[in-house]
């Protein structure tokens, strides 16, 4: 359903993505992977299209998006939950993931009950600043917000980092579950091994601004793990 | 080290021209110049607070103003019908009072110092050097930033403006000090349409340039670049950014004074609207459209910007237009050189090295 | 809650003779929330110390207490023989305090080289940096800092271009190059690779000792790799103190942090 | 050549543009029918236009560049003090000649100026603080002016006057220039017990403070208003419904009955468009550029110096009547009158002096017909 | 009493100027020097308007507000469109945009070169009739009350509360709230960020354009009028904390009353200097505004 052909991307002239190619099929969920710095956040930002330049195409769902402005992007059915949350200060919690109903095509200011069902915190505290919750818990609102663009493609990036332990599991059982229970396919960057071994049905591995190995989630071995995101 | 090469290369081309203009200029370009120099000079100390220390004060202007007017109190006490005291002030004075600068008006007695023009030169640095020291005390001890600090600066001028143009029968009120005598040292008249002006500021730009210079290869110019970027860090790294700030702060305002002051031997006059708002903007501009980042950038956005705004004025073809032959080079400087004339030209320097840089890895 | 964390506590620390950093009750409010409770910490000289929470608990707001960032409602913190309360601070930092922060803070439009530069320069006062000639190149010890921390290919480049873990790297870097007695770092191995993390951790193992460390963190897997002695902090307050194993089966901790994957298996 | 160059340099911009804009087009009209009658010494005058931008920086600028580059005898320019003050030195050592035609506070004796139709305060208050006394029988004065010298120059020699004819000031007030929030100094000027204001208020302030009068209640025939300052430009700009019953003191007004000045008004309606208004900067401009030209024929050359030595003594039939340019001190002799204003934003001359008035520019500190200030030989204080 | 008044009806233009610099720096951290001239062009549109097309000046209003924001729209999309995130280059080029603007007043957009003269344009002072009924006085608690400052401040609260709706209690305002702080963030939330920064700077300047109509009638109206008050309007945003629309009320209230109240003791001199050294203390004391309390 995503079709990523010669992609490169810049930031002014730093090239970062160099002739990439990727597919991600309808459903699954695919793994981003790679060291610090190899270009992983550029390369969703590029899928959105924020602040970065980039050639090539990037087909969803058959039509050639990468012209497209980023708002179009999320009405077509991409959401994004951003590196480091991003979480609008001055707006409640409700407002915050409100600000995803946005992007739905229905115009509906609703938010769906899927969202309530995976995070019941966020239901009892609606009113609060969304800036004031704790870092798990803007996580969670994080992707409650992406959840409410009606998304077909949920694109994740680190949502794990800097969460407390017990709360990275409940996250993380949300993902399997949006994928399984929901259909919704899912890119996820993520660093810990354990969960993209879990979570993943395929993966790449980025080196470079390119891809430096693929395949299914059988296919990550220690030995690829060892060779590319070692130091 | 190409792009260092190129730099010392640009002073080296500009301060050349400069000193070898008035050979080819009459006195009247001569003069003008050398007022367009005085502007550089400020333009230089805009750029060094705003553009490397991220302090952008819109109160320049006072600073200028104030040393404009110091100087232009030696001079006035220099003209001989001016003695004892001002004609100035025997048209302010209450008819009854004493013919004599310790009291003829009140507050007259400020002048007294003001008969030795070296004492009025040098107040014209250190009088504003003081105020920038004392707000500055307070702001930066407040931890006042970014545009609050512009805004504080820009009342700041706005009330000694006020105060200036209300105190009359001791500032000359609205109409400024214009009866001055030409600078004399040792002996020597300074002809403000003569070369020795123009070489005096254009020698006090080369000084104030390579003064600066120095100090920002110095550590402390790195310092205060990374004051500009993050405060707090720098303070996590044990340094006193108040001081810091205070310092640039101070210095760029003596250098207000200074170009204001040089500002009286050229254009033979001071007053009240040195300080308006509109004055203080306008520099401000001159930086920005030559490069905020780049003293030599300044000088010449300076020079630009007054030079096309006098000849747009001047010639019958633009003149119905000339604000707007200016308002679009501002637009346009912004739209298509967000860092200034000298951001243009680093790139043009930077291009050909750019390219291979372009093409490689940009990884470690 | 009191109950179970004085179970934990005196089993804790082996207290050297006179802790380095020691903070006295220490109380922040925010518009009257209480981010940080009563807390009372001792450092030793040269220990590594881990501190892990819950999201919110006032970690990194303890940090900034400790730093001088924000000022205390109530309490006081001692670096030996000083209090250093409220002194401010750079004046903090010049007595041997460095810090990391959670989101990494260095200079974006400088190199890397220059970020390390102005780390690193000691004579910290206006009038002593205005006549010092500045180097082009590294010295020895920045250098090795470059080295240590991956940086030093892309010494010259600014810190804008960096990827987020190496900001991480960076401001890690800046803060070594500083040299500080005590090194405060609030979560340094986020968003980095395992091996990333295994790397990170060696370096803090070998600062110890010769520094005294402090460390937040949530990366459990890096938390076993350095732990030594951990300090979990719930709701402002410290909730419990002591060894891995100790906290480990800290029924409060489990409840309230660690959640039923537990901290080996994390 | 067969051109004199002459300058003219009136603000195109800025804030005082409004006024400046004018004098530009009556000094342009001026020339044009001075060329029309064969030039200047059998030369036509060539204008050389600059727009000093309201800026006394830039005025002194524009001045050196006419006076040094375009080596002009003659600058026909400023309309405030403080652009004169800044054109002074320029013109002072540069030997120029600056024709000077707004009225002003005097206190300024230079002899690289011509005064040509400004008037000094004694011309514009001997008559009509008397006045108001005598036909309205007002005793207690407020006066009311913006911060600069010319109010201040205008308060002291109204002081001096009222203290003459035993009237009472009870106030003396400054707003900054260019502000324009009158409410707090009219409800001032309201409970002070004055039974009459005196305005020397300048610029945009003007139009605000009519309107603020009107607005907070108060009414001409109750509470006159006599301005030294406001013109039929102002008065257009404000509505004249604004201003309708109030006074001005100047020595001229459109509606000034002598053949010249129908002439004028003719002249300049052709040249400008009907609906212009012509007002008493703008007849000074129109004075000082005649005058200039006259002194210079009749010095037989254009060098200031020359035309300075034969201004002295020179009459011109001005469309306000009369005007003698007095030896000493090179001001003009003009005619006071006050004028009242009408519906239609032009003024009815209620009183008008029996003959033109000497120049006294040092008035507001005690110089009389008597003891002169300024003098051939300079102003001594 | 009369002074407290008097104080409130200098607050009501301060805050009409302040809200849309308000709402355009707050949001959109854009330092706009050409704030004042879509007041100017505000009061020529009710200058032309009553001259050739009968308006009187409440017809103005909603047409000023019109065609202010039109402008505004041009200007975002043209120049500002491009300088978002570069506060101090939108200084430069807003102040370019200045003088472009006065100076196509003065020669009546250009036509006046080919000499066509519109009357109503060009640089001299120009005048708009107010109705009567706004030229009355209102006597209440023994002080007199202009009607025309009345009905300023009537319509400054009007739109005061309007802004106050649009802004906390739409999806528009949510919209722009959320694109002021974050603006990818939003984007990818699918709000279209462009269009609710330009409709922001839109309205914005159709808010000077109103405070011009209402200010032309009783001051001048002249190709340069609009300067003053950018830097009054920016004193009061900045003193009331930025994006703080409470803030930008209060601070217009204070600021107002301060100059009514030094004003009346001593003089207007003393009023203006006061109320600039009200604004730096409150700088200095509460830098982010009266209204901001702690926080991260
Ligand atoms: N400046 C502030 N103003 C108001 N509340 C604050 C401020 N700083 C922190 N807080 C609050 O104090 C609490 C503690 O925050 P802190 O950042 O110390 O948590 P933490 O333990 O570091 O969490 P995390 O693991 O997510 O980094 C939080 O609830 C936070 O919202
Ligand atoms: N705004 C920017 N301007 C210039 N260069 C940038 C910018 N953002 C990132 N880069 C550079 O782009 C490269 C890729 O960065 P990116 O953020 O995509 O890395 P990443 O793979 O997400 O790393 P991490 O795991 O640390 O988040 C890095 O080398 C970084 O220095
Ligand atoms: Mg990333
Ligand atoms: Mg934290």
């Amino acid at each position: 359903m995503l079709k990523f052909r010669k992609l490169n991307a810049f930031y002014g002239t730093s090239h970062i993505i160099h002739d990439l190619d990727l597919d991600i099929r309808k459903g699954e969920t695919f793994c981003l992977l790679g060291r610090n710095g190899v270009g992983k956040t550029t390369l969703l930002r590029s899928l959105l299209g924020i602040d970065v330049r980039t050639t090539g195409t990037i087909e969803f769902d058959g039509a050639d998006i990468s012209a497209t402005p980023t708002h179009e992007r999320a009405r077509r059915g991409v959401g994004y939950v951003p590196q480091g949350r991003e979480i609008v200060p001055g707006l409640s919690v409700l407002d915050n993931i409100l600000l995803g109903c946005n992007a739905r095509t229905d115009g509906q200011m609703t938010v769906p009950q899927l969202v309530w069902s995976l995070f019941p915190f966020l239901k009892d505290h609606l009113g609060r600043r969304g800036t004031n919750l704790s870092g798990g818990q803007q996580q969670q609102l994080a992707i409650a917000r992406a959840l409410a663009t009606d998304p077909s493609v949920l694109v994740l990036d680190e949502p794990t980092e800097g969460i407390q332990p017990n709360i990275v599991e409940d996250i993380e059982k949300a993902i399997v579950s949006l994928n399984r229970d929901h259909g919704l396919t899912i890119i996820l960057v993520e660093q810990k091994i354990r969960f993209a071994r879990t979570a993943a049905h395929r993966f790449a591995i980025l080196e470079k601004g390119r891809v430096a190995a693929s395949g299914t989630a059988a296919d990550l071995s220690n030995d690829l793990i060892h060779r590319h995101m070692g130091l | 080290m190409k792009h260092r090469t190129a730099t010392i290369a640009a002073y080296l081309l500009f301060f050349a021209v400069i000193f070898a203009l008035p050979f080819f200029l009459n006195s009247f370009w001569t003069n003008r110049v050398a007022t367009y120099l005085v502007y550089s000079i400020c333009a230089v100390g805009i750029s060094l607070s705003w553009g490397y220390a991220g302090i952008l004060s819109l109160g320049q202007g006072l600073f200028f103003g104030i040393g404009a007017y110091m100087l232009a109190m030696s001079l006035t006490l220099a003209v001989p019908e001016n003695n004892p005291v001002p004609e100035l002030m025997l048209l302010n004075m209450q008819p009854d009072a004493v013919r004599d600068l310790c009291c003829v008006t009140p507050g007259s007695f400020l002048w007294i110092p003001f008969r030795s023009v070296a004492f009025g030169m040098i107040a014209a640095i250190v009088v504003p050097c003081v105020l920038a020291a004392g707000l500055g005390y307070v702001m930066f001890k407040r931890r006042t930033t970014g545009v609050y600090v512009s805004i504080i600066t820009l009342a700041f001028a706005l009330i000694g403006q006020l105060l200036i143009i209300n105190n009359q029968p001791l500032t000359g009120g609205f109409n400024g000090l214009a009866n001055l005598a030409w600078l004399e040292i040792g002996g020597f008249e300074f002809d403000p349409y003569g070369p020795s002006i123009y070489y005096l500021v254009a020698g006090t730009l080369l000084a104030v340039v390579l003064v600066s210079r120095a100090m920002l290869s110095a550590r402390i110019g790195q310092v205060l670049k990374a004051v500009r970027e993050d405060e707090a860090r720098a303070r996590y790294l044990g340094y006193d950014v108040e001081n810091y700030k205070l310092f640039i702060f101070c210095f760029s305002a003596g250098i207000a004074g200074l170009a204001g002051m040089l500002f009286t031997l050229t254009a033979e006059f001071a007053s009240p609207s040195l300080m308006a708002t509109s004055f203080s903007i306008s520099m401000v501009i001159w930086a920005a459209t030559g490069g905020r980042a780049s003293l030599l950038g300044a000088c010449i956005g300076a020079l630009l910007v007054n030079f096309v705004g006098s000849v747009a004025s001047e010639s019958p073809a633009f003149q119905p237009v000339w604000p707007i032959v200016l308002g679009g080079l501002f637009v346009f400087v912004v739209l298509v050189m967000p860092n200034g004339i000298a951001g243009i030209v680093k790139d043009l320097i930077g291009r050909s090295g750019k390219a291979r840089a372009v093409g490689q890895e940009v990884y470690p | 809650m009191n109950a179970v964390a004085n179970v934990s506590r005196p089993a804790a620390v082996p207290m050297a003779a006179m802790p380095i950093l020691q903070a006295k009750k220490l109380t922040v409010r925010f518009d009257g929330f209480p981010a940080v409770r009563d807390v009372d910490l001792a450092i030793a000289d040269g220990e590594l110390r881990v501190i892990i929470g819950a999201n919110g608990a006032g970690k990194s707001t303890l940090l900034d207490l400790l730093c001088g960032k924000i000022l205390p409602s109530e309490g006081e913190i001692w670096l030996r023989e000083r209090n250093i309360t409220g002194i401010g601070e750079a004046a903090i930092a010049r007595s041997g305090l460095g810090r990391k922060f959670q989101t990494p803070t260095v200079f974006k439009e400088m190199t890397v080289l220059e970020n390390l530069q102005v780390a690193s320069n000691r004579r910290v006062r206006v009038f002593e940096n205005l006549f010092d000639w500045l180097p082009s190149r590294p010295s020895d010890k920045e250098a090795a800092v470059a080295e240590r921390t991956g940086l030093l290919g892309a010494i010259n480049r600014r810190a804008s271009e960096l990827s987020h873990g190496q900001l991480q790297w960076l401001e890690l870097a800046m803060v070594l190059s500083q040299d500080p007695k005590i090194v405060l770092l609030d979560e340094p191995a986020a968003g980095m690779t395992a091996a990333e993390t295994d790397k990170t951790a060696e370096l803090l193992l070998d600062l110890a000792g010769s520094h005294t460390v402090l460390v937040i963190e949530h990366d459990m897997a890096f938390v076993r790799l350095i732990c030594r002695t951990i300090t979990v902090m719930h709701q402002g307050a410290v909730l419990a103190e002591g060894t891995a194993a100790e906290i480990e089966h800290n029924p409060a901790v489990i409840e309230a942090y660690l959640g039923s994957a537990g901290l080996s298996h994390a | 050549a067969d051109e004199i160059p002459v300058g003219i340099m009136y603000s195109l911009t800025g804030t005082t543009a409004i006024v400046e804009k004018s004098m530009n087009q009556c000094a342009q009209m001026a020339i044009a029918e001075i060329n029309a009658k064969g030039g200047v010494l059998g030369k036509q005058l060539k204008p050389i236009i600059e727009d000093p931008a309201s800026e006394p920086r830039i005025y002194s600028e524009k001045a050196r560049k006419l006076a040094i580059e375009d080596q002009v005898p003659v600058i026909f320019g400023c309309y405030t003090t403080a652009s004169r003050k800044a054109v002074l030195p320029v013109v002072e050592r540069r030997k120029g000649l600056l024709v000077w035609p707004t009225w002003y506070e005097g206190e300024e004796c230079s002899k690289n100026v011509l005064y040509a139709g400004s008037a000094v305060p004694n011309q514009q208050l001997e008559n009509s603080l008397p006045w108001l006394k005598k036909n309205l029988g007002k005793s207690k004065l407020f006066i009311v002016g913006s911060d600069y010298a010319f109010p201040r120059g205008m308060a002291k020699t109204s002081k001096t006057i009222c203290q003459g004819i035993g009237m009472e000031v009870v106030g003396d007030e400054y707003l900054p220039l260019g502000h324009t929030e009158w409410a707090s100094m009219v409800s001032k000027i309201g409970s002070s017990g004055a039974d009459v204001i005196f305005s020397n208020v300048v610029g945009d302030s003007i139009v605000a403070f009519y309107r603020e009068l009107r607005n907070q209640g108060y009414d001409f025939e109750k509470l006159p208003l006599c301005s030294s300052t406001t013109t039929e430009v102002e008065i257009k700009a404000m509505g004249p419904e604004y201003a309708q019953g109030s006074y001005v003191s100047l020595p001229y007004f459109q509606t000034v009955d002598t053949p010249q000045n129908k002439v004028f008004v003719e002249a300049f309606k052709a040249y400008a468009g009907t609906d212009a208004v012509t007002h008493a900067a703008m007849e000074a401009v129109y004075i000082g550029v005649n005058m200039w030209a006259m002194a210079a024929e009749k010095a037989g050359d254009v060098s200031p110096e020359a035309v300075v030595a034969n201004a002295g003594g020179l009459s011109f039939d001005a469309p306000q009547g009369k005007v003698t340019i007095d030896p000493e001190n090179l001001h003009s002799y003009l005619t006071p009158r006050i004028g009242k204003t009408r519906a239609d934003g032009l003024l009815d001359i209620v009183d008008q002096y029996p003959e033109p008035l000497l120049p006294l520019p040092y008035s507001s500190v005690g110089e009389t017909a008597e003891k002169r200030i300024c003098t051939a030989g300079g102003a001594v204080l | 009493m009369e002074t407290f008044v008097i104080g409130l009806s200098i607050a009501s233009i301060l805050f009409m100027v302040a809200l849309g610099l308000a709402i355009i720096y707050g949001t959109m951290k854009v330092i706009n020097l050409a704030h004042g001239e879509m007041v100017m062009i505000g009061a020529y549109v009710t200058v032309l308007a009553t001259k050739h097309l009968g308006f009187n000046l409440y017809l103005c209003l909603p047409l000023a507000f019109l065609v202010t924001a039109g402008f505004g729209l041009v200007i975002e999309r043209t120049v500002v469109r491009r300088l978002y995130g570069r506060l101090l280059d939108t200084l430069l080029a807003t102040w370019g945009i200045a003088l472009i603007l006065q100076q196509l007043i003065r020669i009546h957009f250009g036509l006046g070169l080919f000499g066509i003269h519109i009357d109503g344009l060009g640089s001299d002072l120009q005048n708009v009739p107010v109705p009567g009924e706004l030229q009355q006085t209102l006597h209440f608690l023994g002080a007199n009350i202009p009607v025309y400052r009345a009905f300023i401040f009537v319509v400054a609260l009007l739109l005061g509360a309007v802004t106050w709706w649009l802004i906390y209690r739409t999806r528009f305002g949510s919209q722009l709230r959320a694109v002021s702080v974050a603006r990818n963030t939003a984007a990818a939330c699918g709000v279209n960020d462009k269009r609710v920064n330009m409709l922001a700077f839109a309205y914005g300047s159709g808010l000077a354009g109103i405070a011009g109509v209402l200010v032309s009638g009783f001051k001048t109206v002249s190709p340069d009028m609009g300067t003053p008050y950018v830097v009054d309007a920016f004193l009061v945003v900045v003193a009331g904390g930025v994006g703080h629309l409470a803030g930008t009320f209060l601070s217009a209230g204070i600021l107002g009353e301060v100059q009514s109240f030094v004003a009346m003791w001593l003089n207007d001199v003393y009023g203006r200097t006061v109320l600039f050294a009200v604004v730096i203390l409150i700088l200095l004391f509460k830098p982010q505004g009266l209204f901001v309390s702690r926080s991260r």
